[in-house]
């Protein structure tokens, strides 16, 4: 459903990604992992239509996208979060939402109507006259997500949508994500909570200093050294390892 | 539906029945001069209000409707309600032209607020100098009472002609808030990077809420040619259009679709209320109308009208439903 | 601290003096019942861009009411006092036709005044709704006069009798001098009065054996007139034609004193500062020898010395508005008590019927056709050893000119 | 058209006043660089200025020169207070808010000045008025020169502020990052006060310079608010380097085209290239940022 081949992203003298290639089937649920500063969002941006690579191109659903601007993206049907919520601050829950409904649904009853439905989805029914500035933050996550599923998007972007939350509140949002993907939406998830890689993604790929290093399934994907060195440092595969083997 | 059309409503009939009450000249004129800074004022708030895109030159677009008027009927011998709408349309054109200068530049903020102050600085240059204006002498429109040359005898006529205007403004103010258009505009308003997330064309937003935003204020520009039968660069492109409007709408309420009109009223009563007292030393009165202009802001930072909600959910909340009142 | 002076009250300002106005008092054998007093609109901009002048202009109008009353009132009609009702026109149209409006409704009889064209046309206008009389001070466009309003009188010249006067008395005061000035530049403001004089000029100085070297147009404000000065002098014209607003004239005058550029002689039409007694106190030497064709009260008569001396006691400035307003309020006076009555149409009769003489502008007797004073016409003036003098006509000179002023 | 000399002039005098319009443009960029407001009242400030110094001259017999570091701490102070307390207390941080409230104070500012002073232009004497430098064919005022060399010190003295001092650290950090700089301690309204303080300052210093040269009425300093803006976007918003190089630039592109085109439409020409750098490049044309 969606083909990035060969982004290469530079800012001045700074290579943010480079050669950065990813597909996402149809109906799967694929995460993007790896260290911060890797340029996960970075990708992401562009894949959304935020910013225009230096080099390479993003296909979706076999169309070549890469210089289509973002609000025709979400036309085509993709939707993202964003990592830093962006509430729209001065309206209420159902404004916000409904904004993103208005993409579908030209009259006003029907765009609210979808934005109650989508509230209920993700668990934000009772919230709907609420002010956006006065959710608690996993009630803004609750919120973003709501937006973009609103326009009833063919492949989600999630931006690390479970950060910021405590445990209790990821495993309540997790089997929304599940819900959502039952539903037919083919969801590209950035994510740091591991829990919910193993639970959700059935493949994964790890960017690490702009580079794809990795990918595969997120089981075979955690054991790989160059990932675990990504993270923890050059050597620690093999003191991982080591120290595994002495436990054992 | 209907229940959010009631308080445009009531208001304008308020307004309409004024000459009824009163027959001074003198309070039907400025009721008039109001409206037809309300209508300006309306055109602004849809832009900077609800768009939230501060423009510092609607003088650009109230000169434009009220030159393009003017010269049609002076000098092309054109039917007052025709060049009328052609001032309005080509108001709204020049909206267009400056928004998609700007906006496509990307200028936001301070940055947009000084290109608009630019542009009409840069249109009342020219209209001052270019002979199709009258240069420097301006335009003097015939009096010739008609309703065909859309001129009154009475001032109660003019006063519903430019009532009419200001409720088919907020009429159409209305529909757009309640609309797809008036939903994204605001959120392009509260972020721009998240409406585009959802799909919308922030650009095509933008443009479309200045054209309508510019065509309101022509038609303003437009009644003020008709009132006054008189025109010149000052007048029609001075900054003091661009402040008069920003100003009615900010004190008014942003964003609230009646806060122009209670801002036009508001300020202007203040003004002749502060001349009463201002005795024959001048500028008293315009320094009072300062300090209460910032005084408005410091206290009531919503406007005239978040003030008033403010005010009245506090009594809600203090009366209990049901209460004895 | 000269700031800080109490306004003028309603005492006498020409005391003691052959007062102008005294001719229209009343015999003081009518004791009785103190008529009511008949109410005058006095409209002039004083606050905002124009507001000096208007300054002046109320000045006027404030002496005139003052010096009626003291000489006992409107004779016809029972030696009714003139009161005051003042409108502050804000240098805009809009605010002029909302004064109007309010003096309609508090009854005056007349309104006098507004000074910019833009304020005089749509304040007659609003008041031709009501047929109350309006008399135009100064608001020089022509189009005043030209809308077949039959309450609207100007008593000074309009835009192009001014035009022709300044260009006739140049020519005769060149040829007088043996014809010493052939190249001419024009400096004028880009607005209404300075632009439209330079097309008149661009047509009329040609055709008096003039040569055009150019035409420079200068905004109010502006903020450096070094280039203009510059250019002056790498022109060298025989003669420089100011009409431009006061702060601009002064800078002119300055620069080209400091860059010692001295043509034969410069002519103001319709200057801002060359006729103004202030340009010519604090700036004595930038000043001399300026001459100016502009609105002027007439110097040989008594009551215009009068008036000098009552405005200078009262601490105020002198322009052209404040003689003209003065003798404005006292044509309406004599139209007032020619009518004998209050009624509009009564008393817009007899100011179109006017013959009124006793005014202090060199006008000669008044004539109105269409609402236009046909005597009114401006003065040649030259700043002479810190004085302003009138050069021409001879008729109402009390100096020669000084041209050229340098050799 | 025009010989070579009478250009060579054109343009120093057009560098000549640009310097006065840099010093004008100075106190906006600052302020607009740490408290990202337009300042609507920097004209009425600027009035202010001109009228006291205007009133130093002529009451006190203190020559305008002599008049600069009085009144440059008077008009801090004044900014200081304006800032402090009323315009932000009364605008609540909310940017649309500073704007009516700068507006406002505009208008109290300008009609005060107009009850007292009345609408007089009024001008000051002094014995170097119309003193000259001759440099060849070139007659230089003296008086301007002084305000280019001011100008360029004042710049100099402000840049030099912003970096060496710890309040100047202190503005900056505050310019950049608000809460960051909060964070640690900088009490940021104290911050936003001096630096409003400061552009009221340099306002003080240009009216001495401009008095010699210029006139005072209650309505002056609209005359040179505009092309403040111009030069303040021209310079990159925020960047005092940027305002003196923009001011002079504007000054010559002014003088220019004003010996070409006349002065009057000379005007358009800086709204032109106003228009042109804000769409084109509204960095400003000198890139760096304070």
């Amino acid at each position: 459903m969606l083909d990035v081949q060969d982004i290469t992203m530079r800012f001045g003298g700074l290579v943010a990604v480079s050669g950065a290639s990813l597909s996402v089937p149809k109906g799967a649920i694929v995460g993007l992992i790896g260290p911060n500063g890797a340029g996960k969002t970075t990708l992401f941006t562009i894949i959304a239509g935020f910013q225009a690579p230096s080099a390479g191109r993003v296909a979706f659903g076999g169309q070549d996208i890469t210089g289509k601007p973002a609000h025709i993206r979400a036309r085509l049907g993709i939707a993202r979060t964003f990592q830093i919520v962006q509430p729209f601050a001065g309206l209420n829950v159902r404004e916000n939402i409904a904004v993103g409904a208005y993409l579908r649904h030209a009259r006003r009853a029907d765009a609210h109507a979808r934005a109650e439905e989508v509230a209920r989805r993700v668990g934000l029914g009772v919230d709907l006259d609420k002010p956006a500035a006065s959710l608690t933050v996993a009630g803004r996550k609750r919120l973003e997500l709501a937006r973009a599923l609103a326009t009833e998007p063919l492949l989600l972007l999630l931006d690390e949508v479970l950060a910021g939350l405590n445990p209790s509140e990821i495993r309540d949002i997790i089997p929304v994500i599940q819900a959502i993907r039952d539903d037919g939406v083919t969801i590209l998830m950035i994510e740091h909570v591991m829990q919910a890689v193993m639970n959700l993604c059935s493949h994964v790929h790890v960017l690490a200093r702009g580079r794809m290093i990795a990918q595969g399934a997120p089981r075979d994907v955690c054991a790989d050294p160059a990932v675990i060195e990504a993270y923890l440092g050059k050597g620690a595969a093999g003191r991982i390892e080591a120290g595994e083997a002495s436990d054992a | 539906m209907m229940r959010t059309y009631l308080p445009i409503l009531a208001i304008v009939g308020l307004i309409a029945a004024i000459p009824f009450a009163v027959t001074s000249n003198t309070a039907l004129n400025f009721v008039v001069f109001v409206l037809i800074i309300a209508l300006g004022a309306q055109g602004w708030n849809l832009l900077g209000g609800v768009g939230g895109q501060f423009s510092f030159g609607h003088a650009a677009f109230f000169g434009t409707g009220a030159y393009v008027s003017a010269i049609l009927q002076v000098r092309y011998g054109l039917n007052a309600w025709i060049a009328m709408a052609a001032g309005i349309l080509l108001g709204a054109a020049v909206a267009w032209g400056i928004g998609f200068l700007s906006f496509r530049a990307g200028l936001r903020g301070s940055y947009f607020a000084l290109v608009t102050l630019a542009f009409a600085e840069v249109l009342r240059i020219l209209a001052n100098a270019v002979p199709i204006t009258g240069g420097a002498a301006g335009l003097l429109l015939k009096l010739d009472i008609g309703v065909l040359n859309l001129q009154f005898a009475s001032r109660a006529a003019f006063l519903w002609l430019a009532l009419g205007c200001v409720a088919a403004g907020l009429v159409l103010c209305r529909w757009i808030m309640d609309s797809r258009f008036g939903a994204q505009l605001v959120a392009v308003r509260e972020n721009e990077d998240a409406a585009r997330a959802l799909g919308v064309d922030v650009l095509a937003v933008k443009l479309k809420a200045i054209t309508v935003s510019g065509a309101l204020t022509a038609a303003a520009g437009c009644l003020y040619l008709q009132y006054f039968l008189y025109l010149d660069a000052n007048i029609a492109y001075g900054v003091w259009i661009s402040i008069e409007v920003l100003l009615a709408a900010m004190v008014g309420g942003r964003g609230l679709v009646l806060g122009p009109l209670v801002g036009a009223f508001t300020l202007h009563g203040l003004g002749d209320l502060t001349k009463q007292f201002a005795g024959g030393i001048p500028g008293i009165d315009l320094a009072a109308y300062g300090t209460v202009l910032i005084l408005v802001v410091a206290f009531a930072p919503g406007g005239v009208l978040g003030l008033l909600t403010r005010l009245w959910t506090r009594r809600a909340a203090a009366q209990p439903a049901g209460g004895r009142a | 601290m000269t700031i800080w002076k109490t306004p003028l009250g309603r005492r006498a300002v020409l005391k003691g003096s052959t007062a102008a106005l005294a001719t229209l008092a009343a015999p003081s054998i009518l004791r009785g019942a103190e008529p009511a007093p008949i109410k005058v609109g006095v409209l002039q901009p004083i606050t905002g861009a124009l507001a000096m002048d208007g300054e002046f202009g109320r000045t006027g109008a404030e002496f005139a009411i003052a010096d009626v009353n003291a000489a006992g009132g409107i004779k016809s009609l029972g030696g009714a006092k003139l009161e005051m009702v003042f409108g502050d026109a804000r240098s805009n149209p809009e605010a002029g036709t909302q004064e109007v409006e309010r003096m309609q409704s508090e009854g005056v009889v007349a309104v006098v005044g507004g000074f910019a064209s833009g304020i005089c046309l749509a304040a007659s206008q609003t008041a031709a709704r009501y047929d109350l009389p309006y008399i135009v001070d100064v608001g020089v466009s022509d189009q005043i006069v030209q809308r077949g309003l039959k309450n609207t009188f100007r008593f000074g010249p309009g835009f192009g009798t001014c035009a022709r006067t300044a260009f006739d008395n140049l020519a005769r005061i060149n040829e007088a001098a043996g014809k010493p000035a052939k190249t001419v530049v024009l400096v004028h403001e880009d607005g209404l009065f300075g632009s439209g004089l330079a097309k008149v000029m661009q047509q009329e100085l040609p055709k008096l054996g003039f040569e055009i070297l150019d035409t420079i147009a200068v905004p109010t404000p502006s903020r450096d007139l070094s280039n203009v000065v510059l250019r002056l002098r790498s022109l060298n014209p025989d003669l420089v034609i100011p009409s431009t607003y006061y702060g601009e004239t002064v800078l002119l005058a300055r620069t080209m004193q400091q860059q010692r550029v001295r043509p034969k002689g410069v002519y103001g039409v319709l200057n801002g500062a060359a006729s103004n007694t202030r340009f010519v106190k604090e700036f004595p030497e930038a000043a001399d020898k300026i001459m100016d064709c502009n609105h002027w009260y007439d110097p040989r008569k008594a009551a215009a010395q009068a008036l000098i001396k009552a405005a200078a006691a009262a601490g105020k400035g002198w322009n052209y508005n404040l003689p003209l307003n003065y003798s404005c309020v006292g044509l309406l006076a004599d139209a007032l008590n020619r009518a004998g009555s209050t009624d509009r149409a009564k008393v817009n009769e007899a100011l179109a019927a006017s013959t009124w003489a006793d005014h202090v502008m060199p006008y000669g007797p008044t004539k109105f056709v269409d609402g236009q004073n046909q005597g009114a016409a401006p003065v040649s003036l030259q700043v002479q050893e810190g004085a302003i003098r009138v050069i021409y006509p001879e008729a109402f000179s009390d100096a020669k000119p000084i041209f050229p002023a340098r050799a | 058209m025009y010989s070579l000399p009478i250009v060579l002039e054109a343009t120093l005098n057009g560098l000549l006043t640009g310097a006065i319009y840099a010093l004008v443009a100075l106190g906006l960029t600052l302020v607009y660089g740490v408290l990202h407001i337009i300042n609507f009242a920097h004209g009425a400030f600027l009035t202010a200025a001109m009228f006291a110094v205007w009133m130093a001259v002529t009451f006190l017999g203190v020559d305008p020169y002599v008049a600069i570091p009085f009144l440059t701490i008077v008009f801090f102070a004044i900014g200081y207070g304006a800032q402090r307390f009323v315009i932000g207390p009364a605008s609540h941080g909310d940017d649309g808010n500073i704007l009516l409230v700068t507006l406002g104070l505009s208008i109290v500012i300008e009609n005060i000045l107009l009850a007292v002073f009345r609408a007089d232009t009024r001008t000051i004497t002094t014995d170097y008025a119309f003193e000259v430098v001759e440099i060849g064919p070139l007659l230089i005022s003296q008086a301007r020169l002084y305000g280019f060399l001011a100008a360029v010190v004042v710049s100099g003295l402000l840049w030099g502020l912003l970096t060496r001092t710890d309040t100047g650290k202190a503005i900056r950090a505050v310019a950049k990052e608000k809460l960051g700089a909060s964070l640690v301690g900088i009490d940021v309204r104290h911050i936003y006060a001096v630096t409003f303080g400061l552009g009221c300052a340099t306002l003080a210093v240009a009216a001495c310079l401009l008095m010699p040269i210029f006139y005072v009425n209650p309505r002056v300093g609209q005359a040179f608010v505009l092309v403040a803006f111009t030069i303040v976007v021209l310079g990159g918003m925020g960047s005092i380097p940027g305002a003196l190089a923009g001011g002079l630039f504007i000054g010559v592109v002014e003088s220019l085209t004003g010996l070409f085109f006349g002065d009057s439409l000379g005007q358009i020409g800086i709204f032109i290239i106003f228009i042109l750098v804000l769409l084109l490049r509204p960095s400003g044309l000198f890139g760096a940022r304070a």
